[in-house]
């Protein structure tokens, strides 16, 4: 349907995306309310068995009737700065998820230290890529070699893998997934994969 | 001492220095500043320090996991107090965005769209910051939007710090004329491909609820065709990827973008086959297009951070395969 | 829609028919478009002698915008020779519309340069003509109307025919080899290191006598990646089984959850040692990613799996969980679609299935013809790709250094054809 | 208020830091706040932008009046939404077991219709328009291209080529086309090297972004 709709521009074709996208939306919300009703059943049993823990299930679900109350109750404008529930969001919600991936950098550097081997040719290629990359891409890169002429430079060997081999490589994998997806999904428009569903 | 009065020590230490430091905030005290002899002694340290650790391992003991993570935080931490000059060298792609804003006559419209929220602002921010500075100083008109939710609130904190500067503040800019923020609009892709045909059906009002119509700046701006230069600031989707394939590609317009650094990569592709005119990939990108704008902000400030945590990235990388290949060789096996 | 589970096996020749019917009967019934132009050029209004008196616009042309509903109009003329970025007279553009030879409407005010503008508020059914006027800043200086145009409705985007066209091409391939695959023909699919080393993997975990760790991703199972997982996860089911090994699934998703339980229980099943399986292999921990994490982390440090698998959609969690599996000296197979977090597998672990090394294994493990049938199909795209890339390199590189006309030709064929504007 | 937010600001910031050290109680107690915040975020989300002004308001879209309170015509309702809700409504019938497999229909939906989606967008973006770029003429139009615009034409041109290689599977990996296979692995391994280097940038990025926070906002150490 999506591929006739792409074609023909003719109504009912042309609407059919949007049809498709507002119905995709409806039911993601209401698949939301599934992962949140889960949520709260694991939370609940943890408290009325006293598991391991659940002083902070508890917590879960404080924080979580809190912004919903206050996010259904501030109406439509819930999102205004002002409201509770922006606040909880800046305050919050901000602090934690900034954090959480900030922590990321962190077993960056142990991953690096522990795990990331030269085990074979394609890894070293793949460390030296990434070293020139991340030395070049820095100040630091030009001071160490600032001895080479202008324009030989760590950053301009760091913009020219970027430029292109990594392009090429971007390139063919962009187009690999492509493929691969679309016979994917053909795979399931014609029924043949649909292990996935067989069975709830 | 039991590990348990240690932690609960070393957590009082944490509460004290913060408290401390947050009334001497309140009370009003110089930033901590490190002098150039200082910071050079820090760094000889922390190098004098990678020594011992790459001796350490190739004796055949890795160290701990949180010693690492202690290096990391350190590296990070300790820079922010420096004052190094640094000379910031600038690649091709962000040389493009500020070629293409140059080429752009005074009174061009620019859209600019923020698709993200506070988390990849470390990033984006500086980015934002800078591009609202140099159209201001070059009397472009600016119409923003977001895709994601928060988006809009990002533009406002920007425009509040560009705005605040004496430069641009002597300009006198008039919010609905020189700026405005249309706000976020739900339909992720759909909303672009729906403001080919028409701005106003997707943004009936501002953020501040003043019908389109009634808005100088926009109310003659159409679609995409009475816009010059669009420019999007992406951290994920929807994002440039998005604005590349309808906006760019169906509609035609000139777009350069911003990306975390996380993503960049995968608009190069775009970026050679001339859909996407520049590209700001991540905080130094952020910090190359600052020094060309001459906005110095937080992207400028940070990259003696950002430096000195790549090259401990690569300090452990190197370490850890010294040792990876020392033991190879002694016990000859093979993984 | 496509895909009920309960769908009785359809015959792909006559879906194909049907796509075929539904792509071509519409081309049938066509539309061509009419175009009305107005080529005589404005006379200027004599003003009075202070105001500013500007040329007008000249050839204007309205004309129906191709391959639309018919709600679109097209408009495009050469802009005032008065029109000068610097010293220029010009302060705008205003755009006039005539309904049905009704009274002059302002539809629109463009900026200096303008050169054009596409109607979106028309109706088909109307007839419209419209006329331009240059404004300077105390005059307006209207051109000549344009002949009535009426918007059309096309049945088919021909600009995008070219599109059609290899997508049918590459969907008939996958199909004429899934057909092929099913009557029996067998079709070769080159070794996949990763998936050579399944067998291995898996056998080093029975000797060690510990466990095999499945990782499916944090994603459900409406991504592409987690299904593709999930085959393979069938197939290595069925090894543990015949080897008798012990399998553990922590997943992210409950829909996952369902699914890998089924999975795994058929491949037991098929395996003729149902009474081995126990639902306990797969459990839901949390939708949280960072809770899913390091739940998962404390999974392998306890458990100290010989043998970790790590296939689908991964995110910022791919070098913890790769990190983590190398630190407990787990052999690990790693696979993901997603190319931001490929080169943490690649650097941590010691097999990966690269982005369509992915899908293509998931069919090549599954041994169905069919799977094999459409990676096949795949195939044929690529070589397209390829020979397009090849071809087309060399005939714009010759002639252009050479001015070779029959090479330039072909390049000229090529970019059209995979133009999608 | 404001103090309030810095401190509540720096104690989460410190607790989820503190999981570095080991799993503890501060971390355990930020991270209960975070699901259960995150939870409740996107139901309270979901609901207003998806349910609400998609399906309700397209259902009974708001009546407009006039100054003088009469009403004027405003947006027709759009009863093609009510598919939508009945298939969202379907997928709530998950929660009662007997009815649960109908919860089927909606996830059928679901994966066909992205199945759809990306099929056709993934080709002609992905596919098509890259294909058609990486034909360009190695020594630019007429010649005018650098020595080093060459070497990188001839670079995109034969990596692409060969990254493709690496991908059919048709064919064993052997000989001259076992040789372009490899070529183009080592293309792909730059590739990946690049993208490592980058998302390294961006992790410390927003680590560099925190201790600002740290720091900068709260302590004011660093103005």
């Amino acid at each position: 349907m999506f591929v006739i709709q792409y074609f023909i521009p003719h109504y009912p074709f042309n609407r059919m995306s949007h049809w498709f996208s507002d119905w995709f939306a409806i039911i993601l919300a209401c698949a939301i309310v599934l992962g949140a009703l889960n949520l709260m059943k694991i939370s609940i049993q943890k408290v009325i068995k006293k598991k391991p823990g659940w002083g902070y299930a508890v917590v879960i679900i404080v924080s979580f009737l809190l912004i919903t109350v206050i996010g259904l109750s501030e109406g439509e404008a819930f999102r205004e700065p002002g409201t509770w529930f922006d606040w909880l969001y800046v305050y919050v919600y901000t602090p934690c998820s900034s954090t959480m991936f900030a922590i990321l950098g962190f077993f960056v550097a142990s991953a690096s230290y522990r795990a990331f081997r030269a085990r074979n040719f394609e890894a070293t290629l793949l460390l030296l890529a990434a070293f020139f990359v991340m030395i070049g891409r820095v100040p630091v890169g030009d001071i160490i070699s600032g001895f080479m002429p202008e324009g030989v430079r760590l950053s301009n060997l760091a913009s020219w893998i970027m430029t292109f081999p990594q392009t090429a490589g971007q390139r063919a994998i962009m187009i690999g997934i492509a493929l691969g997806i679309v016979s994917t999904s053909l795979r399931v428009i014609l029924g043949i994969e649909r292990a996935h569903l067989a069975g709830e | 001492m039991s590990t348990k009065a240690k932690e609960i020590l070393v957590l009082a230490l944490i509460f004290a220095f913060s408290l401390i430091f947050y009334i001497g905030k309140v009370l009003g005290w110089e930033a901590v500043r490190f002098s150039t002899t200082v910071s050079l002694i820090v760094i000889l340290l922390v190098a004098l320090s990678l020594l011992w650790i790459l001796i350490l391992t190739i004796r055949g003991r890795l160290v701990e996991r949180r010693i690492v993570f202690l290096y990391v935080g350190i590296a990070v931490a300790l820079p922010l107090f420096m004052t190094l000059s640094q000379r910031i060298a600038i690649s091709p792609e962000v040389e493009a965005v500020y070629n293409t804003l140059e080429g752009l006559p005074e009174g061009s419209k620019v859209l600019v769209s923020f698709d993200y929220d506070p988390p990849s602002a470390p990033e984006l921010q500086p980015m934002a910051e800078a591009f609202l500075y140099y159209c201001f100083e070059h009397d472009l008109k600016v119409i923003m939007m977001g895709l994601w939710p928060q988006g809009p609130m990002q533009a406002n904190l920007a425009i509040e710090k560009v705005l605040s500067d004496e430069k641009i503040k002597s300009k006198n800019l008039k919010y609905g004329e020189d700026y405005v923020n249309l706000g976020f609009q739900a339909g992720y892709e759909f909303v672009i491909q729906r403001m080919g045909s028409d701005f106003r059906s997707m943004f009936p009002t501002d953020y501040r609820g003043t019908p389109y119509e009634q808005i100088p700046l926009v109310k003659n701006v159409k679609n995409f065709s009475n816009i010059d230069y669009c420019f999007n600031l992406s951290s994920g989707f929807p994002g440039t990827r998005e604005w590349v394939q309808i906006a760019v590609d169906r509609f035609g317009v000139t777009l350069g973008a911003g990306n975390t650094a996380v993503q960049a990569p995968q608009m190069y592709p775009f970026m050679r086959a001339g859909q996407l005119v520049g590209l700001l990939g991540g905080m130094v990108g952020a910090a190359e297009f600052e020094f060309l704008t001459k906005w110095i902000g937080k992207g400028t400030k940070f990259m003696i951070s950002q430096s000195f945590a790549h090259v401990i990235v690569i300090a452990f990388i190197i370490i850890g395969n010294v040792a990876f290949f020392r033991s190879k060789r002694k016990t000859g096996l093979k993984r | 829609m496509p895909s009920h589970p309960t769908t009785s096996r359809p015959s792909y020749l006559a879906m194909l028919s049907l796509l075929f019917t539904f792509f071509l009967l519409p081309s049938i019934v066509l539309a061509q478009a009419e175009v009305g132009q107005a080529n005589v050029e404005g006379t200027p209004i004599v003003p009075d002698s202070e105001q500013i008196v500007v040329a007008p616009v000249t050839s204007l042309i309205a004309a129906d915008h191709k391959y639309d509903d018919g709600e679109m109009i097209d408009l495009s003329w050469v802009p005032s020779i008065d029109d000068q970025l610097i010293d220029g007279k010009v302060i705008g553009y205003k755009v006039y519309r005539l309904e049905d030879d009704g009274e002059p409407q302002m539809i629109t005010e463009l900026a200096p340069s303008s050169n054009g503008y596409n109607d979106q508020s028309v109706e088909r059914g109307k007839l419209y003509s419209y006329f331009v006027s240059t404004l300077s800043s105390n005059a307006e200086t209207p051109s000549v109307r344009t002949a009535p145009v009426e918007p059309q409705r096309e049945w088919l985007n021909y600009e995008l025919l070219n599109v059609l066209i290899i997508a049918l091409v590459l969907g008939g391939a996958v199909i004429y080899f899934i057909e092929t695959a099913r009557r029996g023909k067998k079709l070769f699919v080159r070794k996949i290191a990763g998936i050579e080393a399944v067998d291995e993997a898996i056998g080093r975990a029975t000797e060690m006598g510990r466990p095999i760790l499945f990782i499916p991703g944090i994603l459900d199972m409406d991504d592409v990646q987690t299904l593709a997982a999930l085959t393979i996860l069938g197939r290595v089911a069925r090894m543990i089984a015949d080897y008798d090994s012990k399998i553990f699934m922590p997943v992210s998703r409950s829909l996952v959850m369902t699914a890998g339980r089924e999975t795994i229980k058929a491949s037991y099943q098929a395996a003729g040692r149902p009474d081995a399986y126990n639902d306990d292999m797969v459990t839901y921990i949390t939708d949280e990613q960072f809770g899913y994490v390091a739940a998962v982390d404390g999974i392998m440090v306890r458990e100290r799996p010989a043998t970790v698998f790590l296939l689908g959609a991964f995110f910022a969690e791919s070098l913890i969980l790769a990190e983590t599996g190398n630190s407990v000296g787990a052999i690990q197979i790693a696979g993901t679609a997603r190319p931001a977090q490929l080169p943490f597998f690649i650097a941590a672990c010691d097999f990966t299935l690269i982005g369509e090394e992915l899908f293509a294994a998931s069919a090549y493990l599954s041994g169905e013809p069919k799977q094999m049938g459409s990676l096949k199909g795949q195939d044929v795209g690529k070589a397209i790709a390829m020979a397009a890339i090849l071809i087309g390199v060399l005939t714009v590189t010759i002639g252009d250094a050479w001015n070779v006309e029959w090479m330039q030709n072909i390049t000229t064929v090529l970019t059209e054809i995979f133009s999608t504007k | 208020m404001e103090h309030f937010a810095l401190w509540l600001g720096g104690f989460l910031t410190l607790g989820i830091f503190s999981f570095l050290y080991k799993d503890n109680p501060w971390y355990k107690l930020t991270e209960a706040i975070y699901v259960g915040i995150s939870a409740g975020y996107f139901v309270v989300v979901y609901f207003w932008d998806n349910f609400y002004s998609k399906f309700w308001v397209g259902v009974f879209p708001h009546k407009r009046l006039n100054e003088a309170g009469e009403l004027i015509a405003g947006v027709e309702p759009d009863y093609w939404l009510i598919v939508g809700g009945v298939l969202g409504l379907l997928m709530l019938m998950r929660l009662l077991p007997k009815v649960g497999w109908i919860s089927r229909w909606p996830l059928a939906f679901i994966v066909g219709a992205t199945a759809g989606l990306w099929l056709i967008n993934y080709f002609a973006s992905f596919v098509m328009v890259q294909i058609q770029n990486t034909v360009t003429p190695l020594f630019g139009m007429d010649y005018s291209a650098s020595l080093y615009v060459i070497v990188g034409n001839i670079v995109v041109a034969v990596g692409t080529f060969t990254g493709l290689v690496y991908f059919f599977f048709s064919k064993e990996h052997k000989g001259a086309f076992g040789s372009a296979a490899r070529v183009g692995i080592f293309f792909l391994m730059i590739t990946f090297g690049a993208s490592f280097g980058y998302t390294v940038m961006s992790r410390m990025s927003l680590l560099i972004g925190r201790i600002d926070f740290l720091f900068g906002d709260w302590l004011g150490m660093i103005k």
